[in-house]
This record gives structure tokens, C-alpha cells and sequence, in this order.
């Protein structure tokens, strides 16, 4: 029997909201959104978690300006605190080594890191999902009570019909989606809003390419005062949270 | 003593498992790759009985060895005497997470990381036995 | 015992290059650049084969433009030619369902598919690789025997970081890597050239994004006469093949 | 007839397996899920044990029933009857690939997809057993 089952929810039963940001397609921007997202609420006065469920591609690390911070041993694991984000990743256990694992590693793995991560008072957990629907997704979608998933998309049928199989998936399990983002948009189009329309999904809005984002990776101060994160800002404040 | 947020695993298992039966006894797995303190592990039980009016449960913890195999060139071997020589950094962290192990072990025969972790892996309830079984 | 894995490699025996487009990284343009490459091949006389190795996020044959074509069975099965490339996906057998797969799943299906495909006498064979270094590429990395990598990546340190363990788990393993492709450039950078320089990769050059591309997904003669299209058959015909 | 493609699998593990020892019989275990055509297979199996000069081999062929398994509630339940019902796409791409099944079957009882196959996928050697063995 597995030990680690009983206690995940456990340990996020006092936690609000938790939002997991996924797609199926892969880079169409889940890690830096997830990360705003988390940086913004925490802006507003909330205790936030962060988790980064990529444990092949993660990111997040880059993006929140992350250096040699390691968890604390404390009756489990505390994710440290990342520019007042509580923040936990395979990265801090691994650094720039590859971690090629098979599926159930994966299922361990995030049996593990959910069953010792000790998330204190936050209020909300964001979760970046990798791409795909395997191993990762399926323990979320099997082990995590409650959750709501915010769909992210670039205006593109290569990656509207991968996202449409992870919505297929939601719905056909009852699972709450916040919405659907679309993010880098390049010119007028109307394909994600279309559609959001047609699946009865609630249309975000977009946010346009932003050309300045790279050179602000990890630069939080800066970072917060793109174009990017003010779009997102805007699009979260009217539609969904704080 | 992230060992604590283990053995709550075990004892909301035992009790969720259990319901009303009356349970003898309950056999956990350690394996040997996560370098679980043993004393660290047994106090938190210990503890975590109290606070669950399971005090005399008896649970008995049995080690097992690592034992890895490639899946590439199929080769076995004992990890055992390999986690005294592993670095404080990759230590700790198969400490936390065992899976990190494939970042950092490599097959002796061929180089590959695509490693099977045969036995030994971390924290697994064997056994649970109800009185009168 | 698995009487798959015995006859994988006879089935790739007569087969002059096995290249596989990877990265680590999603999003990255893998399919788009697996797929031209091999429209490209084909279109220089080559006897080309395509095999979407996305099984969870496939989305070559919407390039390529498939539309109901099914495999004939003959001693195995026969992969359509499209657009005069033989093309094998889970596509044919889900369309557009998603298909959740745990690690053991996928690892069974790669199997499958590669031990039922008959090639005939292809000359190249293109694999387009998915994100991550999961069940998928572990089981190439094990299974095809004779395979060299074509690294895509975007220029942007969240890419370089993810693609940069695909690279350090070829090298350890020894296996070729013709070299790195940077895709969808916009504006000047030197950090891909810089990052193959300094890990003794070659670069095979950049190219620009392509505001045009979407329009053309599915329409192949059209597709093929655009920019994107043309830089890459440029940096090919100079650097890799034909 | 992609089941030549399937037997070709059978008789290549079992040359390279015995090498120059004389085997007494195979089993090879047919997981019902994938609905193999049994004379066709048996077919190319004989025509294949010819051309490799091994008429004499006995291969065993024992069908396994399909029982699955929901990852999420825990239901288990036979696939047998449900075979015969469905539509033919689908039975069809089940034949080729037993896993595309994940894609189209969900569990009877919590309508998950996260399905387990506990028997009968597909074409497996049970037991190659050697002459004086
Ligand atoms: N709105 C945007 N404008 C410009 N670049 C973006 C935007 N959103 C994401 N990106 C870039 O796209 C790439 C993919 O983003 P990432 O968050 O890693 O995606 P994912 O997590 O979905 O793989 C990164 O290089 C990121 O910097
Ligand atoms: N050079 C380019 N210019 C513009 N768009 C591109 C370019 N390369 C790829 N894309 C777009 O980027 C997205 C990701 O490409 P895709 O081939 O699906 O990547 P991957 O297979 O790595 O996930 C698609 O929408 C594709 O049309
Ligand atoms: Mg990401
Ligand atoms: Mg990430
Ligand atoms: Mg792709
Ligand atoms: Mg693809
Ligand atoms: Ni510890
Ligand atoms: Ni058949
Ligand atoms: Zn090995
Ligand atoms: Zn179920």
C-alpha cells in the first residue's frame, strides 16, 4: 500500500483555490504564465505556492529569478520563498542535470514531492503542467480534490488541436476550466475565441507577443513591468481573481 | 526529519485502512536508496500513535537493500555500497525525492541512465494484519 | 519475453538515415521542421518515411495535410503515402481523441507501431520527437539502433535550458547530433550560436519567424513556397543532406 | 493480415533466444484485447517455422481474457462481451495498437480513462522451454 495517497490532499486541504495551468501543447507559454500568475497574486496580498509539475522541461525556476534556495527539512519539506512566492520544483534536487524518467518515476515522483511539501497557510497553489496527458496529469487529475484548470493556447491549429484533447479530457471528467488564454498573438485572428465559443469554454482574452520578454527572464523587478505581465494583469483582474 | 511527513503516510493509511478491526500488526518497507533515519522514523511513529490512540499497534520496519537493473544492457547490481560514496548534494536530494537518482546514477556496464530501481526504492506498507487473521 | 523488440531493427535494417528532430523543449516547431524536412527529401527524389513519435500531442499530419487515409495491412501494415512521404501516426487510429497514456503505455505503443510498420525501401526516415525525455525517447534511445539527432530550439534561455538536457543525455550516451537548428528568430541574438560553440555542436543556422506560416498549415503547395519553407530547405541543402 | 508482421516478432525471439539448444515447446500468450485472428496467425507462424528450419518447434497458443482495471475507483471488469460491441473503426484500430483502446474506453463506473490492462493486451512469450529441461 502506499502511504503517500492518503496524506496529498492532507496537505492541501486548507488552500483555497488551486489553479493548474495547462495546455497539452508544449511552449506555448503555461511556465511564464503560471509564474506571473503567482507573482501577481502574491503582489495582492496573497499567500501564494507555486508548484512546477514539469519535472523534465521545468522552468519556472528561470522565470521566478531563482538561485541557490533549498528546501528546509521541518516535519516534511518547506518550499522557500522566491520574490514572496512559495516555491517548489524537481530543479532544487536535480539543478541542470537531466532527469530522464519513465512513467511511473513520474508517478512516484509527484506522489513524493505532494505527500512531504509542507505548503503552510497559502491561500492559493498554482501548478504548471507539463505537455501531454500522461503520468503527471493523470496523478493530478486522479489525486488533487479540488482544482480548476486555466487552459493556455497560442492562435494556432497546431496547438488548438492538442488543447482540444486535454478540454475533451476535462470535460469528459467534469473538471472545473476557468477559461482558455491565448497568448503570443502576432495578428488579428479569431480562432481561440472561436473556439472557446463553440465549447462552451470562457474566452480570457490575448496577449500579444511581447518582443522584450526574453531579456527579463529572472530580472523580477523588471520583469513586472512588461507589456506581458501588464496584459495578463488586466485579463486576471476582469476575469478571474483578485 | 522530513521523515515526520512519511510516517503520517503510514499511520492515516493504517487508519483509514483499518476502520474499527482491530489490526495486530503492519509491516512497512524501507528502502534503502532514500537513507531514511531509522530512528527519526521510528520517533515519529511513536508520536504519531499517541496522537491516534494507536499505541500499541506494533508496526515492524524492515530494510530492503537497493538493488538497480539497466534496461538497457540488463545488468543488476547492488546499489548498497554505492550511496556511502554518493556526494551531500545527491544524498540529500534522493533523500527527499528517490526519482532525482536518475539525474545523477548512471549504468556501470553501459553508461545508460535508464535505470529500473528493482527494490528498495523508499517508504511501502507490506503488510497489514488484522487480529484473529 | 517482448516479440516486439527483436524485430524493431529489421524493420529499420534497409533504411540509409534514421534522423530524429528533437529538443526537450515543446513548442519548439519539431513537427513543422520533421515534416518539411521530409516533404523536402521527398521532393528531392528521396524515398522519405515520417513517423510522429507525439503520440500524445501529434499534429504532423495536419502539416502534411492527412486527411482519412488508413494503413492497408500486408504482412504488417503499410504507412499511406502522403504527399509522396509515407507517413505513420497514432493519428490514423485515435484522430482526434485524446489519448491518455500512462509511461508503460506509451513504451507499449512505440513498440507496437514500430514492430507492425513496414517501411519498404524508404531512404531516410524522419522521427518527430516529442517534449521531454519520458517513455517516448528513452525507448528510441534503447530500441533504433543506427539514429542521429537534429536539435530545434527557439532563442530563448527557457528553451536552451530544457534543450540543453536533451543534449547532455545524447552526449553521455554517445549518440550524433548533426547539429542545432534555431527556429522562429525575432530579432538579432547570438545565445544559440554561443551555446553550440561552447558545447562543440554544430549550428546549422537560424530561421526568422514566419508571420505567414499559419494560413499554410494543411495547404502543402502553398506551404511549401513560404519563407519558412525556404530557409530551411536552404540551410539543409548546405549543411545536412541532399 | 498484420499479424504475419506480429508472428515474425515470435519466431525471431525465439531463434536468437535458443540459439543452438533444441527447445521442447513455446507458449505464447494472445491477449484477447487485440482480437488477433488466431488461424491467420497460426498460418504464418507454420509458413515462418519453415523457412527458418524449425517445422518441428511446438508453439502453444493460449488465449488470455481482457481484464482491466480503473487507476481512479479501483473497478475491475472482463472486456470480453464489450469486444463484440464496438464500432468497427475503433475494434479495428484496437487490433493494430491494443493501447489506442485509452483513447475511446473509459471506466464503467467513474468514467475515467486511466485504465489499467491487468490481462490480455496482446502477443507475449510466456515460456520457452528447452529440450531435458
Ligand atoms: N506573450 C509572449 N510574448 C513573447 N514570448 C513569449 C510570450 N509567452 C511566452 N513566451 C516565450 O515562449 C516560450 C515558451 O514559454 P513557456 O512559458 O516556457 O511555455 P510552456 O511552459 O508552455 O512550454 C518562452 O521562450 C517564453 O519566453
Ligand atoms: N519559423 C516559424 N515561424 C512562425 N511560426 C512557427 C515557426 N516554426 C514553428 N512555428 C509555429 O510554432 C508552433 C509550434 O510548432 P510545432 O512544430 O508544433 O512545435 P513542436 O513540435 O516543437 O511542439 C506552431 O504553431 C507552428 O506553426
Ligand atoms: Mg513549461
Ligand atoms: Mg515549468
Ligand atoms: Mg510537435
Ligand atoms: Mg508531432
Ligand atoms: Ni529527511
Ligand atoms: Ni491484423
Ligand atoms: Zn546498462
Ligand atoms: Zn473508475
Amino acid at each position: 500500500m502506499d502511504p503517500r495517497l492518503s496524506i496529498i490532499n492532507e496537505r492541501l486541504k486548507n488552500i483555497e483555490r488551486i489553479i493548474a495551468v495547462g495546455s497539452g501543447k508544449g511552449g506555448v507559454g503555461k511556465s511564464i504564465i503560471s509564474t506571473t500568475l503567482a507573482l501577481l497574486l502574491s503582489k495582492n496580498n496573497k499567500l501564494t505556492g507555486l508548484f512546477d509539475l514539469d519535472f523534465q522541461g521545468p522552468t519556472c525556476h528561470l522565470i521566478l529569478g531563482a538561485k541557490d534556495e533549498f528546501p528546509t527539512e521541518e516535519k516534511g519539506i518547506k518550499p522557500p520563498q522566491i520574490n514572496s512566492v512559495y516555491f517548489m520544483s524537481i530543479y532544487y534536487f536535480t539543478r541542470d542535470n537531466p532527469l530522464p524518467l519513465r512513467g511511473w518515476e513520474v508517478t512516484n515522483l509527484f506522489r513524493e514531492l505532494l505527500a512531504i511539501t509542507r505548503w503552510d497557510n497559502i491561500e492559493y497553489l498554482i501548478i504548471d503542467m507539463p505537455p501531454g496527458v500522461g503520468d503527471e496529469v493523470l496523478e493530478l487529475l486522479k489525486l488533487i480534490n479540488k482544482k480548476e484548470i486555466l487552459i493556455v493556447t497560442t492562435p494556432s491549429i497546431l496547438s488548438l488541436n492538442t488543447v482540444d484533447k486535454l478540454v475533451k479530457l476535462l470535460k469528459n471528467l467534469n473538471i472545473p476550466i476557468i477559461g482558455i488564454l491565448e497568448n503570443m498573438r502576432v495578428q488579428p485572428s479569431d480562432i481561440v475565441k472561436k473556439y472557446a465559443l463553440e465549447n462552451k469554454i470562457n474566452y480570457l482574452g490575448y496577449i500579444p507577443f511581447d518582443y522584450s520578454i526574453e531579456k527579463y527572464i529572472g530580472e523580477i523587478n523588471l520583469f513586472m513591468k512588461t507589456k506581458f505581465v501588464l496584459n495578463l494583469e488586466k485579463i486576471l483582474h476582469e476575469k478571474i481573481l483578485f | 526529519m522530513h521523515e515526520w511527513a512519511l510516517a503520517e503516510g503510514v499511520i492515516k493509511t493504517i487508519k483509514e485502512y483499518s476502520k474499527d478491526k482491530k489490526i495486530e500488526k503492519v509491516v512497512v518497507k524501507i528502502g534503502e536508496l532514500q537513507q531514511i533515519d531509522i530512528d527519526i522514523f521510528k520517533f515519529a511513529l511513536d508520536e504519531l500513535k499517541k496522537e491516534n490512540s494507536m499505541n500499541k499497534l506494533s508496526i515492524i520496519l524492515e530494510i530492503e537493500p537497493a538493488v538497480l537493473k539497466c534496461r538497457v544492457c540488463g545488468k543488476t547490481w547492488s546499489f548498497s555500497e554505492n550511496l556511502k560514496e554518493l556526494d551531500d548534494f545527491i544524498a540529500e536530494s534522493i533523500h527527499f525525492v528517490p526519482e532525482v537518482f536518475h539525474a545523477f546514477i548512471k549504468c556501470p556496464n553501459c553508461g545508460s541512465p535508464d535505470i529500473d530501481i528493482l527494490k528498495g526504492r523508499g517508504v511501502w506498507i507490506e503488510k497489514i494484519k488484522f487480529k484473529g487473521e
